[in-house]
């Protein structure tokens, strides 16, 4: 399991991550990829990092795939990216593979909404105007990330 | 022959992202009368210099493990103060 | 639309494609991708051909395409390949990408089962045993195609 | 001056896949009187050596778009017979 859940601190290569996953009978592939945006809550971002508590990350990230592959017939892989990150660099992905399509596109989506959810990882932004802050999701509208 | 408890317990605190910011460290050793909970190590961190700007609610984790004001502690636990979670 | 919906008979980049769709403003990536099985109805399958009425495929894969963008806001793109495959091969990609991970996912599920439903394609298989078969998805279970 | 319906359509008949095996063709040009149905065309292609084998139930396009067995069909269109899809 663990060998499939991963934090990373260098580009992620989806291709690669897919292929833990993929088997000759297991026809359906789902990838999630989380992209880093130029823009929140109305402000331009030009730069990102993310950091993480990273043993309970690890842990957390290799509980949820478990959870999942218990609860769906599915193989799932995920890779965190960790540090600096531009815009448009992949910062999260998670690849589903099943017989089914339907359990691919369940089990990638509820891997993605867990994450969110439960690991301890924390993004740092960096603004146009020189301006830095930490995202919140739980803040209040006007301040908080955009959903996503 | 039984040993008494100890009368305190030790506990590393872990700060991460901004909150270790405001309190200007990520670790902190804190010492607290046992038997202590979550919710003592989080009055505790409040009192430092900076830790009055934490929310009303903070997320806590013991020894990796999400965990809850009441939750005990025994001497030498990590424990964590998750700020907001904002991975994926 | 038409360039980002295409029938090719060459292996399915699957980055290159979602690079036609992702942009600063739409962080969320979904992919599925349809890979070769090794077997097919209890029989064991060695390579198939995908063949198309080319002209009606790709005028209803770019409908669909433009009723899926219309609906979600999102940019679709989607690669079929036709011509003899090997297992483990992708056989069709389907990438969505929005600002809203929910959107993309939503509508990456909405183009797969259109294209199902609706583009005329047909997938002949060979089987291990030396016989060959036209793949009917429509047929009675005992001879059907396993659903994926 | 107002010029006569022609009295037979002809139509350019595509196979495929399954049926292309089955009727030894992938083309066939049929003339039917006119007014001609995708029905008609189906039935016409059942008569031929081979067609016995088509399914009850036939899928097809007119101009590369689906029609029902009533469609109407003018001189020159295309007529395309399609067994049961599975691309993806």
């Amino acid at each position: 399991m663990r060998d499939r859940v991963r934090l990373v601190s260098r580009p992620i290569d989806t291709a690669a991550l897919a292929a833990e996953v993929v088997a000759p009978g297991r026809g359906g592939v789902v990838t999630f990829l989380g992209l880093v945006r130029d823009h929140h809550a109305g402000r331009q971002v030009i730069r990102l990092e993310y950091s993480a508590y990273a043993p309970m990350a690890e842990g957390e990230l290799a509980r949820i795939v478990g959870e999942t592959e218990a609860r769906w017939p599915v193989a799932v892989a995920v890779e965190h990216r960790l540090g600096e990150l531009a815009i448009g660099d992949a910062a999260v992905a998670v690849v589903a593979a099943a017989a089914h399509r339907g359990d691919a596109f369940e089990a990638c989506r509820h891997v993605i909404e867990e994450i969110k959810r439960r690991v301890p990882i924390w993004k740092r932004e960096y603004y146009a105007d020189g301006t830095v802050g930490w995202v919140d999701p739980t803040a209040a509208p006007d301040q908080a990330a955009a959903p996503r | 022959m039984t040993l008494a408890a100890p009368a305190t317990v030790t506990l590393r605190v872990l700060l991460f992202a901004r909150y270790a910011e405001l309190l200007g460290h990520d670790t902190l050793a804190i010492t607290l009368p046992a038997p202590a909970t979550v919710g003592d190590v989080v009055r505790s961190v409040r009192s430092e210099r900076g830790g009055d700007a934490l929310p009303p609610r903070v997320l806590a984790a013991v020894n990796l493990v999400q965990a809850s004001d009441a939750t005990a502690l025994a001497d030498g636990d990590e424990v964590a103060l998750l700020p907001p979670l904002a991975g994926g």
